[in-house]
Formats: structure tokens, C-alpha cells, sequence
């Protein structure tokens, strides 16, 4: 029995029970213990995902990124960590003084807050709630508010503005996000995070639902203020945004949560879309589990640091007409499309059963269908933006050998 | 009992995280110098003297965006236990799902044709 | 568990002073979120009694969804009829609108 | 009478919030304030839902409210300018709407609350542990004989609630 004291993780409430104390202290030391252990983890790996992304951007640009401070620069953060803790921090005058100091706590904590339900392993969460998706998307919507608080009580037009259009980008990026959620959901019929893993212990969402996975993406680079949708840091345009006016560690903070949440969203992918911890071993060595997951979500995201790097800003109506005019529709209309095939390959009796649905081979013609499902209706969505883009084409054409026209006539009669 | 420990570690996580972006807060206040003044704490406005009033005229495009938001959002809440027991359902849950979303697409459509969604 | 009394008072107490904000609010805006604060009141009330009364049956929580529905319905409508009103008025205090009056 | 558990102490945290935040909405000069407050209130409601065992509905609440509500009347606030342009907080009738709330809340607790749950020690505990779960919620909404009626027209509210507000606020024509 004393074996069992050695994982402290799992057992450390009857550890210390047998250990003679209270049963209720010690439920409580061992909750503690796991918030401590879960609040450190998104901490510690900021310092090291803000690291990669500087220098993965370095490398895109032709430049060598940082390599000075400790070997290859991975001290760097903590350097300027140090550098942003001992500079002197200006609070403008007419400031909200309590908002203005709430926000950025409030910014960070959304992020982290997330990480309360994040499966690592077959065994280790921190809390696997029965609502874990709707939790998720209820943090990340507080995130919005934070924004909101910091513009708003800075007291600076340019930082009002900036909340303003953020939260107006944010707010709307948040409808495709959580439709194309509906359809994991669907597939795994339940909310719990780790029942959403289990679903996939045969067969990864992200093949029977490819299309809701790329809305996902989509829209949660635009959650993030990543490239192209990076409006929110759209220093030429509007001076930085809502954080003008903070200056040291506040604006560390900020700009830390921005990081933490690009990650932490490219986790969530990893976890919905492509398994979470799944992997070959895990349920012999659970930890192994954090290595898959991490595996996993460094793909998606090391996606976004190079599309960061790559492509060109969107201006803020192309971001929203691209939302509300293609998004939104595409993602209702493949949820409807999803649930009418679902329910008749469940009608079929192809779809697989709660006992062998950890076995890939029941997984595969539910899988399939739905798939060949989603390139039909992804062919037929290109085909339409292609029409689309071609009238559009068509038309200003049109209109610029119009106005052509009107000038050429402006001029011949005064000629002659 | 594990659903009211599972909250438990929720209700404590609250209680801990803020702790740990106001840590650093903490340490910079103590470390960071202190020398105010009046040009210091100016608003930024790129070094342009501040004319007016912070709160300056918003535009409605803000109001109907957020609008359109909240109804979806409201929508999507019904959807959430539709899609998690769509398994133990039958075709006619399907149909319920389908006539529930169809008529907000006229919502969506109707605002899209009013150019409530452009934005100028 | 702790007694459903104790709910209905914490439920009572917010809804009195939901009322008290739509009756003194001058300001229409604060009259609108007075009225947001007496329906989440009546939403820990329905939830109480869904949960001590019949937690098996779906009603309460079904209630407690449409609630939500109509909070988000009369927060939209409300708010737009402010913003009109201050368009074509320029000011959100109740008694200035008084057209109807005759 | 009451025993102390932690769970006591949860629930008049979540209360505290709950009143707080609303006497902060109908004091509060300021309207962002009012809307900050509103969000706290919200919270402390959302935490009371989780103690109820409608973790479900907590989540919705901060969604809704915090996520989407807020976020529209700090919008309005703006779009309208009020927060500073106003004179005096309340009306002339404001002790009026004093008494009124206050004998509301004398009578619900004394004339209702009071005689029929605090009296009643049987009824002041849950019939049974088990509860529906969200799936249940599901299923509920869309069953035939239940509330498929009222989840349509939840939709149909929300669609003229919608088109509604964009006539409403719509600055041309």
C-alpha cells in the first residue's frame, strides 16, 4: 500500500488521511495542491511558447531572433520579464484607477482559467467538469470584458476606439466558434473534456469533421488577434489598441495572456479535434499522455506562428463581412448537414457503439460517410466563393471602364 | 460527491488563479520607481494636445454587431443540450433542431439584406 | 443541505431591489438593467424550487433557459428603443420622454 | 439549527456578491460602474445556479450575461453618451419606490417565505439527490410532449426580438 503514496497526483487525499488527518483538510490540501500544480503549468510554458514564436518568426523574416541571453536566448523572457517588473509604471491621469488595475489580472486569469478542465492525462485534470465546453467558452467570453474594462477606463480615445472594434471582432468570432463546436459535440455526446477524448480513442474528430475543425481554427485566430486577423496589436493604425495607455508589468500581463491564449486555444483544438492525449500506451503510462498533447497542440500552433509571420492584416470590414457573411452561414449550414447524415447513418445502425468505440474499425464507415459528406459540401462552398469572387470581379471591372468612360467623355467636348 | 469536488477545485482555482497575474503586480510595485508628473500622466494621444471628452460619439454599427451576437449566442444555448443527447434522439428531434435554427437564419438574412452587418 | 428558505430570501431581496431601481432610475439605461437584475431573480427562484422541489423533472431548468431568452430579447429591444430615443431626442432620461402624453 | 459546512459558507459568499452587485447597479452614478456591478451580481447568481446543481445554467449565465448582455448595455451606455450628462440619479418619487421595494420585500418574506418554507422544516430540504442532467435538458426540448412548442418559439422570439431591434436602431431612413 505504501506504493501508492508515491504518484501524489492520484493519491494524495488517502496518503494523507492514513497519514492521521482529517479527512475533510485533507480533501481540501489535495485540491490545492492539484490548483497549484494546474495554475503553474500555463505560467511556466508562457515564458517558453513567448521563446519558439519569436524565434520561429526570426527564422520566417531572415533574422536570428533572440540569442543572447542563455543558450540560444531561451532566457530572453525572463529577462525581460525582469526588464518590464523594474521599469516604472504610468497610470494616465482621469484613469479608472481600480478598473484600470483589474484588467490586466482579469485578462490573464481568463486564459488560465481555462486550464482548469484540460485533460493532460487518462487520469490528470484538474477538474473534469460535466459542462467542461460550455465552461471553456464562458471563460474565454470574460476575456472580452477585460479588453472592454482596459479601454474603457484608460481615460485615451485611442484605447476606447480600440476596445470598441476588438470587442466587436472578438464578440462576433465567438458565433462560428462555438456552431462549429456543436458538432464534436454531437459526434462525442457529451461535454465533459474527457469524455470528448474518450469519443476519439477510435477515431479523431478531425476526420469525420474536417470543415467544423477548419471554422474552429478560423475563428479562434480571430479570438486570438493573430495574423490576419491581428487588429487588435494593429500598431499603424490605432497606436497599439485598448492597451495604449499601460506601461511595465501591466502590459507584460496583456501581452503574456495574448501569447498563453493563442496557445491555449491551439490546445483546445488538440484536445476536440485531433484526441487530446490519445496515443499509443497511454492507459499503460498515463504521463505519456502530456507528451501526445503536446505533440498535438505544437502543430496547430506552430500553423499560426508561420501564418503570423506570412500573410498580410485584414481590414476590420473585410474581418466582419468575412465572419458574418461566410463563417456563420457555412458553419450553420454544415451543422445541419452533419446532424441529417448523422442521424441516418444512426439509423443505418453503422454508427458505432458505446461498447466498441474505442476501436477503430467500428469507427470507420461513420467516419468516412461523414467525411465524404464534408469535402462535397467544402467543394460546393469553394465553387460558390469562386462564383462569387468572380462576379465581384466582373463588376468592378465594369465599373472602373465606367468611370474611364464618364472622364474620357468629361474631356473630348472641351478638346474640341 | 466527485461532481461537488470537481467544483470545489473550480471554486478554489478561482480563489488561487488571480493570485498569480497579480504576483508580479505585486513585485513590481515594490521594485518599479516612482517620479509622477504632469506630462508623464498626459493622455497619449501621439504627443497631440487631448481635445474633448474621452467618450466621443460610437457609431450604432457597434450596437447592432454586439445585437446580433447576443442573439445567436442565446440560440446557441439551447443548442448545446440538443447536440449532446442528438444520439438518443429521433428524426423528429432533427426536425425541431432544423426549424429552430431556420428561423434564425431569417434573422441573419434579414439583417444581412438590411446591411445591418456591413460595416462602414 | 442548506435550506430553500435561505435561497428565496437572497432571491426576494434582489428582486426588491431590482424594483426600487426601475421605479427611483431616472437614467433609462439603469432601468434596463434593474429590470436584467429582477429576472435573474426570478431565475434563482425557479432553479431553487426546480432543485428542492422536482429535480428530476426538466421544468425548472426549461423555465431558467427561457428566462435567459427573454432577459436577451427585452435587453436588445430596450436597448434599441434607448439608442432611438436618444437619437431623435438627445437624452435617455425617462421623464423627458413624455410624447405620449398628449 | 444550521450546522457550519463549507458549504455554507459558499452560499452566503455567492449572496453577498448577488446583493452586493445589485444595491452597486441602483446606487451606482456612473453607468459602467452599474454595468460592472450588474456583472458581479450576475456572477454571485451564476455561483448559486452551481450550488443548486445547474452547473449547466451557471455556465449559461456568465455566457449570456457577462459574455453578451454586459457587453450590449456598455455599448448602449456609449452609443448614448449618458454617463455623464446626468443631472441629479433618481427621481422625485425615489422614497416613494423606497417604501414600495422594501414593504415588496417585507411582505415576500414575511407573508410567503416565512409562514410556508422557513415553518416547514420538511420542505426546506430536496425531495431526492438525483438530478437531471443537461442531456435530460436535451432531450426534454425537443421531446414532442414536452417543451418542443416553447423551444420554437423561443427561436421566433429571438427572430423578431432581433429584426426588431435592427428597425429600431438603424440610422438611415
Amino acid at each position: 500500500m505504501e506504493a501508492q503514496c508515491i504518484n501524489i497526483l492520484e493519491t494524495l487525499a488517502p496518503c494523507l488521511v492514513r497519514g492521521g488527518m482529517d479527512p475533510g483538510l485533507a480533501q481540501f490540501l489535495s485540491i490545492a495542491a492539484g490548483v497549484l500544480i494546474v495554475s503553474a503549468i500555463p505560467l511556466v510554458s508562457v515564458i517558453i511558447f513567448i521563446w519558439i514564436e519569436r524565434k520561429i518568426a526570426a527564422r520566417v523574416q531572415d533574422r536570428l531572433g533572440p540569442n543572447r541571453v542563455g543558450p540560444f536566448g531561451i532566457l530572453q523572457n525572463l529577462a525581460d520579464a525582469v526588464k518590464l517588473i523594474i521599469k516604472e509604471d504610468i497610470t494616465p491621469a482621469g484613469a479608472d484607477r481600480l478598473i484600470y488595475n483589474a484588467a490586466p489580472i482579469i485578462a490573464m486569469l481568463s486564459v488560465i482559467l481555462i486550464w482548469g478542465v484540460v485533460p493532460f492525462t487518462p487520469v490528470h485534470i484538474g477538474a473534469d467538469l460535466d459542462i467542461g465546453v460550455v465552461y471553456v467558452v464562458a471563460i474565454g467570453s470574460v476575456g472580452t470584458l477585460a479588453i472592454m474594462m482596459a479601454g474603457w477606463s484608460s481615460n485615451n480615445k485611442y484605447a476606447l476606439l480600440g476596445a470598441f472594434r476588438v470587442v466587436a471582432a472578438l464578440v462576433s468570432y465567438e458565433v462560428p466558434m462555438i456552431v462549429a463546436l456543436l458538432v464534436p459535440l454531437m459526434l462525442a455526446g457529451t461535454m465533459s473534456m474527457q469524455g470528448i477524448v474518450e469519443a476519439q480513442q477510435g477515431m479523431w474528430f478531425v476526420v469525420a469533421a474536417p470543415i467544423a475543425a477548419v471554422i474552429f481554427y478560423i475563428s479562434n485566430l480571430a479570438e486570438t488577434g493573430r495574423a490576419p486577423f491581428d487588429l487588435i496589436e494593429a500598431e499603424s493604425e490605432l497606436v497599439a489598441g485598448y492597451n495604449i495607455e499601460y506601461s511595465g508589468m501591466k502590459f507584460g500581463l496583456f501581452m503574456a495572456s495574448e501569447f498563453l491564449h493563442s496557445f491555449t486555444v491551439n490546445l483546445l483544438f488538440a484536445i476536440i479535434f485531433l484526441g487530446g492525449w490519445s496515443g499509443p500506451f497511454v492507459h499503460q503510462l498515463p504521463i505519456l499522455g502530456v507528451v501526445y498533447l503536446a505533440i498535438k497542440s505544437l502543430i496547430p500552433y506552430l500553423f499560426t506562428i508561420v501564418l503570423r509571420s506570412t500573410v498580410p492584416r485584414v481590414r476590420i470590414d473585410q474581418m466582419m463581412a468575412f465572419n458574418w457573411k461566410f463563417l456563420v452561414p457555412v458553419s450553420i449550414i454544415n451543422v445541419l448537414l452533419v446532424a441529417f447524415v448523422l442521424k441516418i447513418i444512426q439509423e443505418l445502425g453503422l454508427s458505432p457503439s458505446p461498447e466498441n468505440v474505442h476501436d477503430f474499425a467500428a469507427n470507420v464507415p461513420q467516419a468516412v460517410i461523414l467525411l465524404a459528406t464534408n469535402l462535397l459540401m467544402g467543394l460546393v462552398t469553394l465553387n460558390v466563393l469562386r462564383n462569387a469572387g468572380r462576379r465581384e470581379r466582373i463588376a468592378d471591372q465594369a465599373r472602373a471602364l465606367r468611370t474611364a468612360e464618364q472622364r474620357d467623355s468629361a474631356i473630348v467636348p472641351s478638346a474640341s | 460527491m466527485t461532481v461537488v469536488n470537481e467544483w470545489a477545485f473550480i471554486g478554489v482555482f478561482m480563489a488561487v488563479a488571480w493570485l498569480l497575474p497579480a504576483a508580479p503586480l505585486v513585485i513590481s510595485w515594490i521594485f518599479r520607481p516612482r517620479r509622477p508628473n504632469a506630462i508623464k500622466m498626459a493622455t497619449y494621444e501621439c504627443g497631440v494636445e487631448t481635445v474633448g471628452d474621452t467618450w466621443v460619439q460610437f457609431k450604432v454599427q457597434y450596437y447592432l454587431n454586439g445585437l446580433v451576437f447576443l442573439v445567436f449566442d442565446v440560440e446557441l444555448v439551447f443548442l448545446f443540450p440538443w447536440a449532446i443527447a442528438y444520439s438518443q434522439l429521433d428524426f423528429f428531434a432533427f426536425g425541431a433542431g432544423l426549424l429552430f435554427i431556420f428561423l434564425l437564419t431569417d434573422a441573419l438574412i434579414y439583417a444581412w439584406k438590411k446591411n445591418a452587418l456591413e460595416w462602414q | 443541505m442548506i435550506p430553500l428558505w435561505m435561497y428565496l430570501i437572497v432571491a426576494a431581496a434582489v428582486f426588491a431591489i431590482g424594483v426600487y431601481g426601475v421605479l427611483a432610475r431616472r437614467n433609462a439605461v439603469a432601468i434596463l438593467m434593474s429590470v436584467e437584475l429582477m429576472l435573474s431573480a426570478v431565475n434563482i427562484n425557479l432553479v431553487a424550487f426546480w432543485r428542492y422541489l422536482t429535480p428530476q423533472n426538466m421544468s425548472g431548468q426549461v423555465f431558467a433557459a427561457f428566462v435567459f431568452v427573454v432577459a436577451a430579447a427585452e435587453a436588445a429591444v430596450g436597448l434599441a428603443i434607448v439608442i432611438s430615443i436618444y437619437r431623435s431626442r438627445r437624452s435617455v432620461v425617462v421623464e423627458d420622454v413624455n410624447l405620449l402624453k398628449g | 439549527m444550521l450546522e457550519f459546512n463549507p458549504q455554507l459558507i459558499v452560499f452566503f459568499l455567492f449572496a453577498i456578491l448577488t446583493l452586493g452587485g445589485a444595491l452597486g447597479v441602483v446606487t451606482n452614478r456612473n453607468l459602467i460602474h452599474g454595468a460592472i456591478y450588474l456583472i458581479i451580481s450576475l456572477f454571485g447568481g451564476a455561483g448559486l445556479f452551481v450550488l443548486l446543481s445547474a452547473p449547466f445554467l451557471a455556465a449559461v449565465q456568465v455566457l449570456v450575461y457577462i459574455g453578451a448582455i454586459a457587453i450590449l448595455i456598455i455599448f448602449a451606455v456609449m452609443l448614448t453618451r449618458s454617463m455623464t450628462s446626468m443631472r441629479e440619479l433618481y427621481n422625485r418619487q425615489w422614497w416613494i419606490s423606497a417604501v414600495v421595494a422594501v414593504l415588496l420585500f417585507g411582505l415576500l418574506v414575511l407573508g410567503v417565505i416565512g409562514p410556508v418554507w422557513v415553518a416547514d422544516e420538511e420542505a426546506s430540504q430536496p425531495v431526492s439527490d438525483l438530478v437531471a442532467t443537461t442531456q435530460d435538458l436535451g432531450v426534454a426540448l425537443v421531446d414532442g410532449n414536452q417543451y418542443v412548442l416553447p423551444f420554437e418559439i423561443a427561436s421566433l422570439l429571438l427572430t423578431a426580438a432581433m429584426i426588431g431591434a435592427i428597425v429600431i436602431a438603424r440610422e438611415d431612413d
